[in-house]
């Protein structure tokens, strides 16, 4: 076990990947000799060739459908999109081809890729370098769309998205990337898709959140437990399809939830998640279910004040818990 | 998926390899209705028996295309996008690469395409009918909506030019793999329009990808004509904006067609690049059941271009060359009046797809994901 | 006073907005001589010329990005496109240009243009002919989003889209086209947005819906008044920014909230109005909040069967309303 | 929303009126380092002032991108992107259109396009520390996404080519109100890629829309260079297959670029179309103050092109043909100098945007709605 930042914990998966599976093979804007933007693939150029590690002309429509193609020829792409706010251009060939080609084709073909796509903000990346997509993808049947909150989970995921037979939007908080640091085993290990995971045990309140977010939870579950109150909190991992099962058990256990996420409030994915729990859970709940969330505002503005005013964090996580647990 | 056996599906076209055929002399480009001393098919290399199995081709294609309407006006299916005027091309393109080995990315008008690919007339009336065992998409997807994998027909959806960032993944992964397969996909001049047209062109350009871009130029996309679309001379013209040959041929002409994606499919299995061809045609019908084509366009241009389709200008030349009789014509059309009847009675009687199926196939199952390596 | 099709409203205020102010245009596929594929600009072309009634090329990006460009330079663009399954490729310059103008220039530039969508199935339209977008509209700020269930708020809904300062999408039901008719006033007149309806008054049950959805649970409402269940059926018109107001009120009064759209289940409209209710309305709820929609499945397919086994009807949305009166 | 008093911004530049100008001779092409009989710029109908006025501007924007990379690296600005390689193609075209009366979509490079168009340094410098009275966006965009409604400089994103279709769309409105006003589109190679460049030019090509369409080749996008970016021989060639002319000018060469943008304008105000002008030059920076080129490109490239940058060169030019003494040149640069000082010392004392304003203008409020015609 060493630790790793979720940047490097990235970068070993992908590596392990493409020595693993030579069809394994990484495109987009970039992505060769300079590294990529973050340095996500930094030196893979120089070891695995140009060819394997495509630095693709500035289109990401085509990017994402010629990935599609590959895939449907034997090959296992994983395209990069420079930021999920570049991923729109794509989205005709992601949500209408890459998704729904096994539906449309009755299982006779199917996509096995992957788009990694680093979102997120609090970095002054300003409205086009630091939206959230999640809720755009994660509405789409056929896709699966994945984000890790921790080293551990960010390889075992991609590793497990790498090799699945569907298309993965694998979402990678830019905030994170080199704050978040964690164990990662030596050997190989994949984390299955489609399972939620419990980050902290509590009795009292379920926190759901997942990302960056999940860590600015915990944060205000640690102050929350100085004041008796043991607030457990979801780690959602994959986006979907959503691990209903986890969170509903946990809001039965605890009667009350609060859903964090970062993208803007109206129609994210919080509140897919509080309709599941009003749907399933509604007999057991002594509370309204909380959303904290950015604002609905187009994304988040460059100047820090204002940058600072859009993100969620530990404070404005720990009032609303604390408003909840006084309900 | 299909519960229909391969011998009730009709007999299928084997794969033919063409690779030994000597290749189309650079010099050709001349059209059946101009005579010369040694007929073109010779030039190209092309057997009687070849010719005739081209003419079958877009003669079934046709038939098939007729019966569609037919049924679609008798209110048995409520959908027919049509290949009408487009047969020389599809037919033309499809004896000029390897069946089986090459892969194809077709559009809604190609049916001449995927029946010469091997779809048999009682598979095309399943797709038609939307049954279960519709070998495209099991009645998922509206008519002309093709794919059939085991002849590598890759699966289309309806937003146009689509096809083509696939086309150019596909023949990426060939290069990868230093396979010599080519890939064709085809679109209408509309579809030119298109970012995604633009974005696959210039990939493929960059890195002489095995792709033959295939333009069937019809001069309309549903009611707009060629100069509301297309700014510049032609299509064709900006083949060589993306370093890649644009070649522009009759449409009309099989044996043009023929010869100018042979030339393509050699330059693309030697490492050469994609090519973009505009093969130029005429819409001859409406541009689907749905279309009323006189809200755009007169009678008098509809004839003036059926005059020149496709069809009756081959058929002139097998007579003419000396390639069939009056007889042999009569009996290939026979021949095909019987497998689309065939077709049409057997294809009406089967199962529709079950509605609780309506949920499968979303994502792998457990056990699909198991079994994926 | 006439009983006009939704079709024949929709043409209508487009028609007269035209005559009104000489800077509306129109842009789309076909919508020239041939009138629209659906014949809503049926007569346009001749009425007004070529250039305000433009065919462009089949180009949905530019379409819609050439509409925000003449709507800076002082143009009232009403674009179409012609199934709402293909404003995929134009999501980069609806979503990201058109949504974000206002915000990211400060209030110097604005956007007043409409984006004309048929959408929604039942038709034969299978994968890409039958998709509901509200959802992924209606979450992204600087967006109106309006759907309007009949001919009456069609014309007067469309033209206060018209003449508003910011970008909205029209969502027109392909179904209710020539399905849908009503009476319609003679004189100009507009509906305002952002403004919920109520459709039909009770008090045991709230349905919220928009669109066709909206007549099927009228019908399902009609069914449970038989058997003495009065459901109050809210219509949303609005999706985007949605009337949050009309629907607590109404939950309020009833206590019992189900939701129906077209649209796929997970992360569909329903998601928003659900958890706004839950988050709102939950000391007033007796019940969990219904959702009955489409199934999580790429899209419809065009054999009737399956077609039919997707689309919510009366009889689907009546079993979930006995099912909710009885809990 | 800017709460800084016009004078306090500084001297505006007047919009200046061409029209009365010769038009440029058709032969000319020539570069400023040849020497030739008559000067170029007169030639072309540039006076004295003129030229001065261009180098002023040319080494404003170069020493304002200087000291904003100085204060990134102090720290006092999270992000810089540079015009640095650009300023002769920025300013030539800027001298060959209409201040006031044609619209212009920079990208964010085009800070000598802006300061030439009026923008003063003190205004520069508010945006560079996101201020709140920031005319481009009030601190909420990015430094380089420019927007300025008096000077028709029109508000900008990140993602490439979005601003294509905008333009087109401006300019398809100047055709529908008869207008003869001309619109500027900016952008990189690497936004030719893009499916939106491609349905742009296609469209301004069948409208003969009144645009000019400005790629500032700077040989790289980020890191991906040319011959990995554009298929073909070059970003000019394309222009044909829109039925558009395409012309390659040399990017360090302010003259040669303000002749070219003459005649491109003139075609556009006459109504015979748009125009593609594929500027060359080389980004004397990396890419933003994100990026480190030392991992795709040698320091000895780099020199090399030091060596042809459009400063210099133009200085050169203007000494070489008396337009300008050794002193005068001098007199500009201190100029300058004290006007980049001060702008940077006022601009830094100047407010933030306040918090609560996060949630300002997504919407028109009631009473913007109220008041809208
Ligand atoms: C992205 C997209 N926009 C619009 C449509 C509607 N549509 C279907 S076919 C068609 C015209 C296509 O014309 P062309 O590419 O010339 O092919 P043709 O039908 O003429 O063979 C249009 C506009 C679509 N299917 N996809
Ligand atoms: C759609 C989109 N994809 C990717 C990016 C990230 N990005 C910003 S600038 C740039 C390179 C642009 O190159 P070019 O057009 O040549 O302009 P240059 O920076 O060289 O002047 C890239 C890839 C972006 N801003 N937008
Ligand atoms: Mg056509
Ligand atoms: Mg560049």
């Amino acid at each position: 076990m060493a630790v790793k930042t979720m940047i490097e914990a990235v970068r070993d998966g992908l590596r392990e990947e493409m020595e693993r599976d030579e069809r394994v093979f990484i495109l987009g804007e970039d992505v060769g000799p300079r590294g990529g933007v973050f340095g996500v693939t930094d030196g893979f150029s120089k070891q695995f060739g140009p060819l394997r590690v495509l630095d693709t002309p500035l289109a990401e429509s085509v990017i994402a459908g010629a990935s599609i193609g590959a895939a449907m020829n034997g090959m296992r792409p994983v395209a990069e999109m420079q930021f999920a706010d570049f991923s729109h251009p794509a989205m005709d060939q992601i949500m209408n081809e890459g998704a729904k080609i096994r539906y449309r084709s009755n299982n006779d073909f199917n996509v096995p890729m992957v788009i990694r796509m680093p979102y997120g903000g609090g970095i002054h990346g300003a409205l086009y370098h630091s939206q959230s997509v999640e809720a755009l993808y994660g509405h789409i049947p056929g896709l699966i769309v994945v984000i890790p909150s921790n080293p551990y989970d960010a390889k075992g995921l991609l590793k497990a998205a790498i090799r699945d037979p569907d298309p993965v939007i694998f979402l990678e908080h830019k905030g994170a990337y080199r704050l978040i640091k964690g164990e990662v085993p030596d050997e190989d290990y994949t984390v299955p898709l489609g399972k939620a995971a419990i980050a902290r045990e509590g009795s009292d309140m379920t926190a759901i959140a997942y990302g960056l977010m999940l860590h600015h939870c915990l944060k205000a579950a640690e102050e929350m437990a100085k004041e008796g109150v043991e607030v457990e909190v979801v780690d959602v991992r994959t986006i979907s399809p959503l691990d209903r099962e986890t969170i509903i058990e946990s809001v039965k256990k605890t009667g009350k939830a609060i859903v964090v996420h970062e993208d803007t409030r109206t129609g994210g994915w919080g509140a897919e998640i509080s309709a599941s729990i009003a749907e399933a859970a509604f007999p057991y709940l002594d509370g309204p279910i909380v959303r904290v969330t950015g604002p609905d505002i187009p994304a988040m503005p460059y100047n820090h004040n204002q940058e600072a005013y859009f993100m969620p964090n530990p404070d404005k996580i720990l009032k609303a818990m604390k408003d909840l647990a006084a309900y | 998926m299909a519960t229909t056996t391969k011998s009730e599906l009709g007999s299928k076209v084997e794969p033919t390899n063409r690779k030994g055929r000597a290749s189309a002399p650079k010099n050709g480009r001349q059209s059946l209705s101009t005579q010369s001393p040694t007929p073109k098919h010779q030039e190209l290399g092309l057997s009687k028996e070849d010719l005739l199995e081209m003419y079958y081709y877009m003669l079934l294609a046709r038939s098939l295309d007729e019966r569609m309407w037919l049924l679609n006006r008798q209110g048995k299916a409520p959908f027919v996008i049509s290949c009408q005027g487009h047969e020389a091309i599809q037919v033309g393109v499809v004896f000029a690469l390897e069946r089986g080995k090459d892969w194809f990315l077709p559009y809604y008008r190609d049916l001449a395409m995927v029946v010469t690919l091997g779809m048999t007339p009682r598979e095309v009336m399943l797709q038609h009918f939307a049954k279960k065992a519709d070998p495209d998409s099991g009645g998922r997807q509206m008519p002309g909506h093709y794919g059939y994998k085991r002849l590598k027909v890759v699966t289309g959806s309806s937003p146009v030019a689509t096809q083509l960032p696939h086309a150019t993944g596909i023949a990426l992964a060939s290069k990868m793999r230093n396979s010599d397969e080519v890939t064709v996909v085809s679109h209408g001049e509309g579809a030119t329009s298109k970012g995604d047209w633009h974005e696959s062109l210039n990939l493929a350009g960059i890195h002489k990808l095995p792709v033959l871009f295939l333009c069937q130029n019809n001069q309309y996309a549903i009611s707009v004509p060629v100069p509301q679309q297309v700014a510049g001379e032609s299509v064709a013209a900006r083949g060589q904006g993306y370093g890649m040959p644009g070649v522009e041929v009759d449409g009309t002409d099989v044996l043009a067609v023929y010869e100018a994606a042979k030339e393509a499919a050699e330059r693309a299995r030697k490492g050469e690049g994609p090519t973009l061809i505009e093969a130029k045609t005429y819409r001859l019908t409406a541009h689907s059941s749905d279309d009323n084509d006189r809200t755009y366009r007169t009678r008098d241009e509809v004839e003036l271009w059926r005059a020149k389709e496709p069809l009756p200008k081959f058929r002139q030349y097998l007579l003419d060359n000396g390639v069939a009789t009056e007889q042999e014509i009569a009996d290939i059309k026979k021949r095909i009046d019987a497998e689309v009847n065939d077709a049409t009675d057997w294809a009406e009687t089967q199962p529709d797809p079950d509605e609780a199926d309506t949920l499968k196939h979303v994502y792998a199952t457990p056990e699909e994901r198991a079994q994926w390596r």
